[in-house]
C-alpha cells in the first residue's frame, strides 16, 4: 500500500538521542506516546535472571540426542561404514547412513530462476557415497544421553579414499582444477556481467584512474548459541513438531513437508529464544534434515544441538571475495565510473533454499551505490569449493561492496589531494534527487546522503580531529581517519526470492485481539532474535490501538498460532512486520469504537480510544474501560442490539509492493592509532549516523547498529575462516577464530537522520545490518589513512599486523 | 562436546598422590586448576583412567618468604598471585605479568604450577621464572629434586618433570633494589595467547647492566632465553647504543615459530621492538636515579 | 606443512640402511612407538601412543617404503588413524650420502592432519612435527653411535631448529591440496597431538 | 577408544550447596559443572557456547569467585559452594546490575547474560574503582555476538557509579 504524501515530511534532521524528529504520524496517531520513545523492551527479565527457553533448555519424553561423524577431509569417496561396534554401546538407540535418511527424505537443489543460469547438484540429509567438505555429516549416532552417543560416535568406523579438491576459488575454473560435480560441466555456479556503457569512454576521458585489489577473508557468524532443534514426530497423529533455533519458521515448516511428503497442516515449527542468528540460522542445513528424519524414523523425539568445533565446519560461511576495483574521475573530483571484477568462493552446494549466488550478486548491485555516476561495469563469478558452504550472513555483500567502493574512493581523494569527506559531499546522489536509479539499476526510493555526512561532519567534529591528527604524526603518532557512506537494502519486496521460486514468504501478517480483561494480545509472523522486534511491536499496538504497552502481549515463533510470514532476514522485521502489526492495531481499533459505540449509544467517530479506556473524542472524559467494553462483548452479547457482533480480533498483513527494496543510507566514521613498529591497530573511536526512516525505539535502534558496528570491525581486523592447502580448516575453535571481544573495541556515537518510507504508513526502515555493511570499509579507510604519510597501504581483510608490516617494509 | 568416562579421586595428604601417581602411572593425570586439562578432556584428545585432583593437598597451597627467597606453592591460583601484596613487593614482575593470563574466571581457577608443569611456550608464568631465575621443587616416591627454571623446560610440551614427579613448589630470589623488571606481551585481544612476550630482568650497577635475564614467549618451543642479545648488554650501559645493538643481535639470534596469522618474520620484528621498548622504560627511571 | 632437515651420523651408510630398515630400531626410535610389526620387506604396521602435556592419542597405521634405493634413501607413505583424535597421511623422503666415516641423512616431509586436532590447532603443526622429526632422527643418531640420552636427543632438536623458516615459506608456497596431504606417519601423529595440548594450553593456562 | 585400567568407580555422590541449598547428588566423574546443573539440577541459566573455556556464557560462582562451569567438573564442587544466575537472581545480589542491564539494553538474545552478570557482579565486588578501561578488560572473557559491548560496559559503569554514591552518602 501506499500512504498518502501528507503523512510525511521529508529530511526532518534528528537531533540528539532520544527523540529524533521525524514526519509526525497520521491521525489516529499524531500524538503516539509509544513510537519514536527509547523504552526498554517489556519481555527480557527473564533473559536477565537466566529463565529464558532456548532450545537447548528444552526436554521431552523419550528424547534421544543425536551427533554426526562428519567428513575429516575436504573430499573424499566413503568406502566403508562400520557400524556394529558403536550400536552395541550403552545406550545407543541407533546408527544411520546417508542412505537410510535418502529413503524417507528428498534431495534438493538451491537455485532461483532470476538468478539466471545458477547450477548446483542434488544434496542429501547426509553424504550418501561422497563427503564434499570437511565437516559433511556422513553417520549418525543416536542415544539416549548427549555422552552415551559421543561414546559411541568414536566407535564408528569409517573408511575413505581422499579425491582431489578444488580449494582455492582464483584457480576453481582452471581446466587442471578437479570439477567437484562432473555432471554440471565446471566448477561455475553462477555469474553475472553488468554493463551501462559508456565505461571505456569515462576511463578514457577521466583525469585520475585507480585501481586496487581487495581481499576479504571467509567469515562465520559465530552465534553463541550453536544450531539446535528437536524435531518430535507422533506417528500416531503424523504431527512433526519441530523446536527450532530459527528466523524463519513458516519457510522450515514449507521445506519440511515438501522434503517429506508431509502436509503442510502437520507441520509444526515452534521457535522459543534464539541465541543470536545473523543469517546464520536462516538456511536449510543438511542436519536439520537428519534430524527429523531420525525422529521420524525413530517416532521419537530427537535433539541435535551443534557443538562448537562442528559448528565451525558445518555453520554457513560467507565473504571469501577477491576483486580488482577501478575507479575514474575528474581532476574536479567528478566521480565518472566504477568498474569490479569479483570472484567468489563458495561451497560444494549451493546452500538451500535461499543459494550462494546472492551474496555476489549483491555486491554487483551495490557497489558504487551512494554516488551519482551513470558508467559502471561489473563482472561476477561464484565458483564451488571444497570447503564448507557460504550464504547469506548479515551484510549479505554490503561489507565487501562498501569496503570496495569507499576504499577506491579514498584512493581518488588521496591522488587529488581532496579531503576525502568533501570528495563524498560532491559525488553523492542529491537528496532531492529522489525517486532515482543508481548506476546499477538499483531503484532508489529516498535517501539522505548530503544530510548524513553534513551531520557526520559535525558529529565527530571532523575540523578538530584533523588537526589532533596532524599534530600527533609530527611526533610520530600515526593516526587515521576513515569514512563509509553505505546503502543498505531493507523491506524487500517478492523480489528477492519469491520471484525466484524459493517459497519465502514476502508478506507478513499480524493478529490482534482484545482480551476480556481489555489487554490486547498481538501474534505476530516476525520472530524475536534480540534486536527487540518484540518491544517495537508492543509499542506500535499501544500507539495504534490506544493501550498502555503494560496489557500488550506479544506472541511470535509458532507456525501453528501466528499468521505467515516470512520471518527474520534482510532487516525486515520493523518496516515489514511493524507495519503489519500497525494496520491490524488500527483496525483492532476501529473495531473497538465500533463496539463502544453501540454500548455507549453513541456516533463512533466522538469516540476515541486512550490508556485502555474509550474516552471523548472532545473533552478526553473517560467514558468506559476496555475491560468493561471486553465484558460486556464476550459474555453479555445479549445486551448488544440483534444483527450487531463484536469483531474484537483482527488479522492484518502486509507486504511492501512498491520497491523490490526500500534502501536506508547512512555514514560511518572510524578513528584509529596504527603503531608503526609493531603494526597492530588500536580503534580510538567510531561514528555512525544513520537513516533507517521512522525510529520506532531509538535505544533498540542504536543497539542494533553497535553490536552490527562491532561484527563488521571483526570482518575488517579479526575475523577469518583459515584453510590449509588441503582444504581442512585450521582455526575452527573459539580461541583461534578472533571474534571481538570487549577490550579491543572503541566506544561509537550514533545519530540519525530520519527518512520515512512512503512505502508504508509507519515508515519505517531496516536498521539490522548497515553497521556491518559500513564499518570494514571505515575501518580499513582509516587505516590506510594513517598509513599514508609512510606510503603504506593495506586492503586485505582482515588486516593483521603480519600485513601491515609487510606494507610497511619492516618484513619482507 | 562430553568428556570420556573416567574416575576421579580427591586425595588429602601430597604422599598419597605420588602413591597414585606411581601405580596408575600413565593412566592417571593430575588435576591441578584443570583449565587445560579439562578442555583437553572435553574435545575427547586424551582418555585417562583416573584423575588425582590435587585441590584438598594443603602442602601445595600458600605464598611464602623463607629468607631471601619467595615461594609459590603449585596449587596457588593466579588470582592469588595477581592480588598478593607479598609478590608486588618481592617479584613484582610476575604482579604485572599476571593481568595478563586469560581471564579472571580462568585464573581464579589456573594454577602456577599446572602452568609450569605444561611449559607452554605462550604462556606467562614459565617464561617469568626463567627471567626470575625460579627454581622448580619436584617430589615423587624416590624423594625430592629442585630444578633451575633454565633446565626444567626441555623440548614443545615437554619438560624434565619424570612421569612419577610432581611439581610441589617454585622459589624465586626475592626483588633487590636495584634489580629492574620489565613485562611485555603483544596479543590480537587482550588476554589471548601472545604473539610475542618479554619478560626481562636485569641488575643494575650504576649505569651498567649485569645478570641480564630475557625470556620469551611465543618465540621457541619452549619458553626460552636469548643468551647472545643477554650477552650483547651484560656490562654495558644502558642507553640508545647498546639498546640497537642488543635488538640487532637478538633479531639475527632467534628464529620464531610462526604461528596461524604472523611469520617468523613479524615476530622477529616484534621481539625486537619489545627488547627496546623494555630496556628504554628502564632508561627513564635510572637518569631518574 | 612441509619439513626438511639434515642430521650427521657417526655410522656408516650401510649401517644407517639398516637401521632404517630394522623395525625394532624404528621402534626404539620413534618417540611413543608401542608396536612395529613387518608385512612384508615394504610394509609395517605401527602403533604409536603420541603424549604431550594432558593429551593422548593412539594412532595406528601403516608404514610403505617407496622408492627404494638400497644404501641412499627411500620414501616413507604413511596413513594412520588417531581414532577421534584425527588422521594423519603423509610421506617422507629420505635420502643417505656419506661423508668421510659419517653418514648425511637428509629428508624432507610434506603432512596433513584431518579432523578435531588439525581443525584446533594448525598453529603448532610445524613446530612439533619438527620435533618429532628431530626427535626421531637425534634417536636413530644416538642410537648408532652407541649413546643415547635424553640430553642429546633434545640437544640435537635446538641444532634443526633454525630450519622453522623454510616451514612458513612451505606453507605459503602450497597450492595443490592432493600434493599436500601427506606426511611422515609420526610427525603427523605429534602434530596431531601437541595442537591439542597447545589448544589447550594456550588460552587456559 | 580405551577400556579404563582401574577398577576404581566412575560416578560418585557429591553434597555441595547450590545457591543456597545443600545438595546431595550421585555424579558421573566426567560431568561438568554445568552439565550437572543443567540436568541434574535443572537449572538452565547457566549456557553452554563452547565447552573448552572461551566464552564465558557457562560462568558460575565457585565458593564464591567466578569459573569457566564448563572446565570444572561437577565432582570438583563436592564440599564447596557453587551459585547460578538463579540463585543470584533469587537472593537479589544481582538486581542492580540486572536493573542496569535491562535500562541500557545490555542484552540483546540474552544467552551471554548470565555469565556476562556474574563476571560483572565479581567486578564490581573486587574493583569498585576500576575505570572504563578496566571494565572492558575485566568483561574481555566473555563473548557477546549481539551487543558489541558498549551498553554492557555502560550498565556496569553506571552500577559502579550508584554504588560509589550510596557509599558516600553512607559515609556522609
Amino acid at each position: 500500500m501506499n500512504a498518502p504524501e501528507s503523512y510525511f515530511l521529508r529530511h526532518v534532521e534528528a537531533e540528539a538521542r532520544p527523540t529524533p524528529v521525524a514526519a509526525p504520524l497520521a491521525a489516529p496517531l499524531q500524538d503516539a506516546s509509544h513510537i519514536g520513545q527509547a523504552i526498554p523492551r517489556p519481555n527480557i527479565e527473564r533473559l536477565a535472571q537466566g529463565r529464558g527457553q532456548y532450545v537447548d533448555d528444552l526436554e521431552l519424553p523419550r528424547m534421544a540426542h543425536v551427533v554426526f561423524w562428519r567428513s575429516p577431509v575436504a573430499h573424499c569417496h566413503i568406502t566403508s561404514i562400520e557400524r556394529d561396534f558403536a550400536r552395541m554401546m550403552p545406550g545407543v538407540l541407533a546408527v544411520y547412513d546417508g542412505k537410510d535418511l535418502a529413503t524417507i527424505c528428498k534431495p534438493w537443489v538451491a537455485t532461483l530462476s532470476h538468478l539466471a543460469g545458477i547450477k548446483s547438484a542434488p544434496q542429501y540429509p547426509m553424504a550418501l557415497d561422497r563427503a564434499c567438505w570437511q565437516g559433511e555429516p556422513v553417520v549418525a549416532v543416536v542415544a539416549k544421553t548427549r555422552a552415551e552417543a559421543e561414546d559411541a560416535l568414536q566407535y564408528v568406523q569409517v573408511t575413505w579414499e581422499d579425491l582431489p579438491s578444488a580449494v582455492d576459488m582464483k584457480t576453481a575454473l582452471h581446466p587442471d582444477t578437479p570439477v567437484i560435480h562432473p555432471e554440471l560441466g565446471d566448477n561455475l555456479c553462477f555469474s553475472r556481467t553488468l554493463d551501462t556503457g559508456g565505461v571505456d569512454e569515462a576511463f578514457a576521458r577521466a583525469d585520475v584512474v585507480v585501481e586496487a585489489t581487495f581481499d576479504f577473508g571467509r567469515h562465520t557468524g559465530v552465534t553463541l548459541e550453536t544450531r539446535c532443534q528437536i524435531a518430535d514426530y507422533s506417528p500416531a497423529s503424523g504431527q512433526l513438531t519441530v523446536y527450532h533455533s530459527q528466523q524463519a519458521p513458516h519457510m522450515m515448516q514449507d521445506l519440511y513437508a515438501r522434503q517429506f511428503d508431509l502436509p503442510e497442516s502437520s507441520v509444526r515449527v515452534i521457535c522459543k529464544d534464539v541465541g543470536g542468528s545473523f543469517g546464520i540460522k536462516v538456511h536449510a542445513y543438511p542436519d536439520d534434515f537428519a534430524t527429523v528424519a531420525i525422529s521420524i524414523l525413530l517416532k521419537r523425539p530427537v535433539k541435535f544441538v551443534a557443538d562448537r568445533l562442528e559448528s565451525f565446519t558445518s555453520d554457513i560461511h560467507a565473504r571469501e571475495h577477491h576483486i580488482k576495483g577501478r575507479i575514474a574521475a575528474t581532476s574536479a573530483g567528478e566521480i565518472l565510473a566504477f568498474e569490479i571484477d569479483d570472484t567468489t568462493g563458495i561451497g560444494p552446494y549451493s546452500m538451500f533454499p535461499r543459494t550462494s549466488g546472492i551474496e555476489g550478486n549483491q555486491v554487483v548491485n551495490l557497489t558504487g551505490g551512494p554516488y551519482k555516476h551513470k558508467a559502471y561495469r561489473a563482472k561476477l563469478n561464484v565458483v564451488f569449493l571444497n570447503k564448507t558452504p557460504t550464504c547469506q550472513y548479515r551484510g549479505v555483500g554490503h561489507p565487501v561492496a562498501c569496503a570496495v567502493t569507499e576504499g577506491l574512493v579514498d584512493l581518488v581523494a588521496a591522488k587529488l589531494g581532496m579531503d576525502p569527506l568533501e570528495l563524498r559531499k560532491r559525488n553523492v546522489m542529491p537528496d532531492d534527487s529522489y525517486p532515482a536509479t543508481g548506476a546499477s539499476g538499483i531503484k532508489l526510493e529516498v535517501l539522505s546522503h548530503e544530510a548524513c555526512l553534513r551531520k557526520m561532519e559535525t558529529l565527530m567534529d571532523y575540523p578538530a580531529l584533523l588537526a589532533e591528527q596532524a599534530a600527533l604524526r609530527a611526533q610520530g603518532i600515526y593516526r587515521g581517519i576513515g569514512f563509509a557512506t553505505l546503502i543498505e537494502l531493507t523491506n524487500p519486496g517478492a523480489a528477492f526470492y519469491g520471484v525466484g521460486g524459493a517459497r519465502i514468504s514476502a508478506q507478513d501478517g499480524a493478529t490482534a485481539r482484545l482480551e476480556p480483561s481489555g489487554a490486547v494480545t498481538v501474534m505476530v509472523s516476525v520472530g524475536e532474535q534480540g534486536q527487540g522486534t518484540e518491544a517495537i511491536f508492543s509499542q506500535i499496538t499501544a500507539d495504534a490501538v490506544g493501550v498502555a504497552m503494560s496489557q500488550v502481549r506479544i506472541v511470535t515463533g509458532d507456525t501453528q498460532a501466528t499468521p505467515y510470514g516470512g520471518g527474520t532476514w534482510a532487516s525486515r522485521g520493523a518496516g515489514i512486520g511493524g507495519e503489519a502489526v500497525l494496520q491490524a492495531g488500527l483496525a483492532l481499533r476501529t473495531n473497538i469504537l465500533k463496539v463502544a459505540g453501540v454500548i455507549l449509544k453513541r456516533d463512533a467517530s466522538t469516540l476515541s480510544l486512550k490508556q485502555g479506556a474509550v474516552v471523548d473524542a472532545d473533552s478526553g472524559e473517560a467514558l468506559l474501560p476496555f475491560a468493561e467494553l471486553g465484558r460486556v462483548a464476550y459474555f453479555r452479547p445479549d445486551t448488544l442490539p440483534a444483527g450487531f457482533t463484536p469483531e474484537l480480533m483482527v488479522t492484518r498483513h502486509y507486504a511492501q509492493r512498491d520497491y523490490p527494496f526500500i534502501f536506508t543510507n547512512g555514514v560511518q566514521a572510524s578513528y584509529v592509532e596504527v603503531d608503526s613498529e609493531t603494526g597492530f591497530v588500536k580503534l580510538l573511536k567510531h561514528w555512525a549516523v544513520e537513516d533507517c526512516g521512522r525510529v520506532i525505539n531509538p535505544m533498540l535502534v542504536d543497539e542494533q547498529i553497535r553490536g552490527a558496528i562491532v561484527q563488521g570491525i571483526g570482518g575488517a581486523l579479526f575475523e577469518e575462516c583459515l584453510y590449509d592447502a588441503a582444504g581442512l580448516l585450521i582455526n575452527g575453535s573459539m580461541a583461534d577464530y578472533l571474534v571481538p571481544m570487549a577490550g579491543e573495541m572503541p566506544d561509537i556515537t550514533i545519530a540519525h537522520i530520519e527518512t520515512p518510507t512512503r512505502s508504508s504508513m509507519l515508515g519505517a526502515k531496516g536498521a539490522g545490518e548497515a553497521g556491518t555493511a559500513g564499518a570494514p570499509g571505515a575501518v580499513v579507510n582509516a587505516i590506510n589513512d594513517a598509513l599514508r604519510p609512510l606510503k603504506a597501504a593495506v586492503w586485505s581483510q582482515p588486516v593483521t599486523p603480519e600485513k601491515i608490516l609487510k606494507a610497511l617494509g619492516h618484513i619482507p | 562436546m562430553k568428556a570420556p568416562a573416567f574416575s576421579y579421586l580427591r586425595p588429602r595428604q601430597l604422599h598419597e598422590v605420588l602413591k597414585l601417581l606411581a601405580e596408575h602411572g600413565d593412566e592417571a593425570r593430575l588435576l591441578a586448576g584443570g583449565q587445560t586439562l579439562l578442555a583437553t578432556l572435553n574435545m575427547r584428545l586424551s582418555e585417562p583412567a583416573l584423575l588425582i585432583d590435587m585441590q584438598a593437598v594443603s602442602e601445595l597451597k600458600g605464598l611464602s618468604i623463607a629468607g631471601q627467597t619467595l615461594r609459590i606453592g603449585a596449587m596457588v591460583t593466579h588470582t592469588e598471585i595477581e592480588t598478593s601484596d607479598l609478590v608486588a613487593q618481592h617479584a613484582p614482575l610476575l604482579t604485572a605479568a599476571a593481568s595478563h593470563i586469560a581471564h579472571r574466571a580462568i585464573r581464579n581457577m589456573g594454577t602456577f604450577g599446572g602452568s609450569i608443569a605444561y611449559g607452554d611456550p605462550a604462556a606467562e608464568w614459565p617464561a617469568c621464572l626463567l627471567a626470575l631465575s625460579g627454581v622448580i621443587v619436584v617430589r615423587s616416591l624416590r624423594g625430592e629434586r629442585r630444578i633451575a627454571a633454565d633446565d626444567f623446560f626441555t623440548g614443545l610440551y615437554t619438560t624434565d618433570l619424570a612421569p612419577d614427579e610432581v611439581i610441589v613448589a617454585c622459589e624465586i630470589p626475592v626483588a633487590q633494589a636495584n634489580q629492574k623488571m620489565s613485562f611485555t606481551e603483544l596479543a590480537r585481544r587482550h588476554g589471548d595467547y601472545a604473539v610475542v612476550g618479554l619478560a626481562a630482568t636485569a641488575t643494575m650497577l650504576g649505569n651498567k647492566m649485569s645478570n641480564v635475564r630475557l625470556a620469551w614467549i611465543g618465540v621457541g618451543s619452549t619458553p626460552m632465553r636469548s643468551p647472545q642479545a643477554e650477552q650483547a648488554l651484560n656490562d654495558q650501559p644502558l642507553n640508545a647504543q647498546s639498546v640497537a645493538q642488543a635488538v640487532e643481535v637478538l633479531r639475527s639470534e632467534i628464529a620464531p615459530l610462526p604461528d596461524l596469522t604472523h611469520s617468523e618474520a613479524a615476530k622477529r620484528q616484534l621481539a625486537g621492538v619489545l627488547l627496546k621498548r623494555a630496556l628504554t622504560s628502564w632508561m627513564s627511571t635510572v637518569e631518574n636515579a | 606443512m612441509e619439513l626438511q632437515g639434515r642430521v650427521t651420523i657417526p655410522a656408516s651408510a650401510e649401517q644407517v640402511w639398516q637401521a632404517l630398515n630394522d623395525p625394532e630400531i624404528l621402534r626404539r626410535c620413534i618417540p611413543g612407538c608401542e608396536e612395529v610389526q613387518q608385512i612384508s620387506p615394504a610394509e609395517m604396521h605401527a602403533r604409536v601412543l603420541l603424549r604431550m602435556g594432558p593429551v593422548r592419542a593412539r594412532f595406528a597405521g601403516k608404514v610403505k617404503m617407496t622408492d627404494i634405493r638400497p644404501l641412499q634413501g627411500y620414501t616413507l607413505n604413511f596413513e594412520g588413524s588417531g581414532g577421534s583424535a584425527g588422521f594423519a597421511r603423509g610421506s617422507s623422503v629420505i635420502t643417505l650420502t656419506t661423508v668421510g666415516n659419517d653418514t648425511q641423512l637428509d629428508y624432507t616431509a610434506q603432512a596433513t592432519v584431518a579432523g578435531k586436532l588439525g581443525q584446533i590447532g594448525g598453529r603448532l603443526i610445524d613446530a612439533s612435527s619438527k620435533q618429532l622429526a628431530d626427535k626421531f632422527f637425534a634417536g636413530l643418531k644416538a642410537t648408532l653411535a652407541g649413546t643415547g640420552s635424553q640430553a642429546e636427543v633434545e640437544q640435537s632438536s635446538w641444532v634443526v631448529s633454525p630450519l622453522a623458516s623454510s616451514h612458513s615459506i612451505a606453507i605459503q608456497g602450497h597450492s595443490n591440496g592432493g600434493e599436500f596431504t601427506r606426511l611422515v606417519w609420526f610427525f603427523a601423529g605429534v602434530a596431531a597431538t601437541s595442537i591439542g595440548v597447545w589448544m589447550g594450553a594456550h588460552w587456559l593456562r | 577408544m580405551h577400556e579404563p585400567m582401574t577398577d576404581l568407580p566412575q560416578t560418585q555422590t557429591i553434597r555441595f550447596t547450590l545457591n543456597g541449598q545443600s545438595i546431595e547428588r550421585e555424579v558421573q566423574a566426567r560431568t561438568h559443572l554445568v552439565d550437572f546443573l543443567r540436568d541434574g539440577a535443572e537449572l538452565k541459566g547457566s549456557h553452554l557456547g563452547c565447552e573448552h573455556g572461551v566464552c564465558g556464557a557457562c560462568t558460575v560462582q565457585l565458593d564464591g569467585q567466578i569459573v569457566r562451569g564448563c572446565l570444572v567438573l561437577a565432582v570438583q564442587a563436592d564440599g564447596r559452594s557453587v551459585n547460578t544466575v538463579e540463585g543470584l537472581s533469587d537472593s537479589g545480589a544481582l538486581a542492580q546490575l540486572q536493573a542496569a542491564f535491562i535500562r541500557r539494553n545490555a542484552l540483546q538474545c540474552g544467552f551471554c547474560t548470565s555469565g556476562m552478570l556474574l563476571a560483572a557482579h565479581e567486578l564490581i565486588e573486587q574493583r569498585p574503582n576500576a575505570t572504563r578501561e578496566e571494565v572492558r578488560e575485566w568483561i574481555s572473557g566473555n563473548y557477546c555476538r549481539c551487543t558489541g559491548y558498549q551498553a554492557i560496559v555502560d550498565a556496569i559503569c553506571d552500577v559502579l557509579a550508584e554504588r560509589k554514591t550510596a557509599a558516600q552518602g553512607a559515609k556522609a
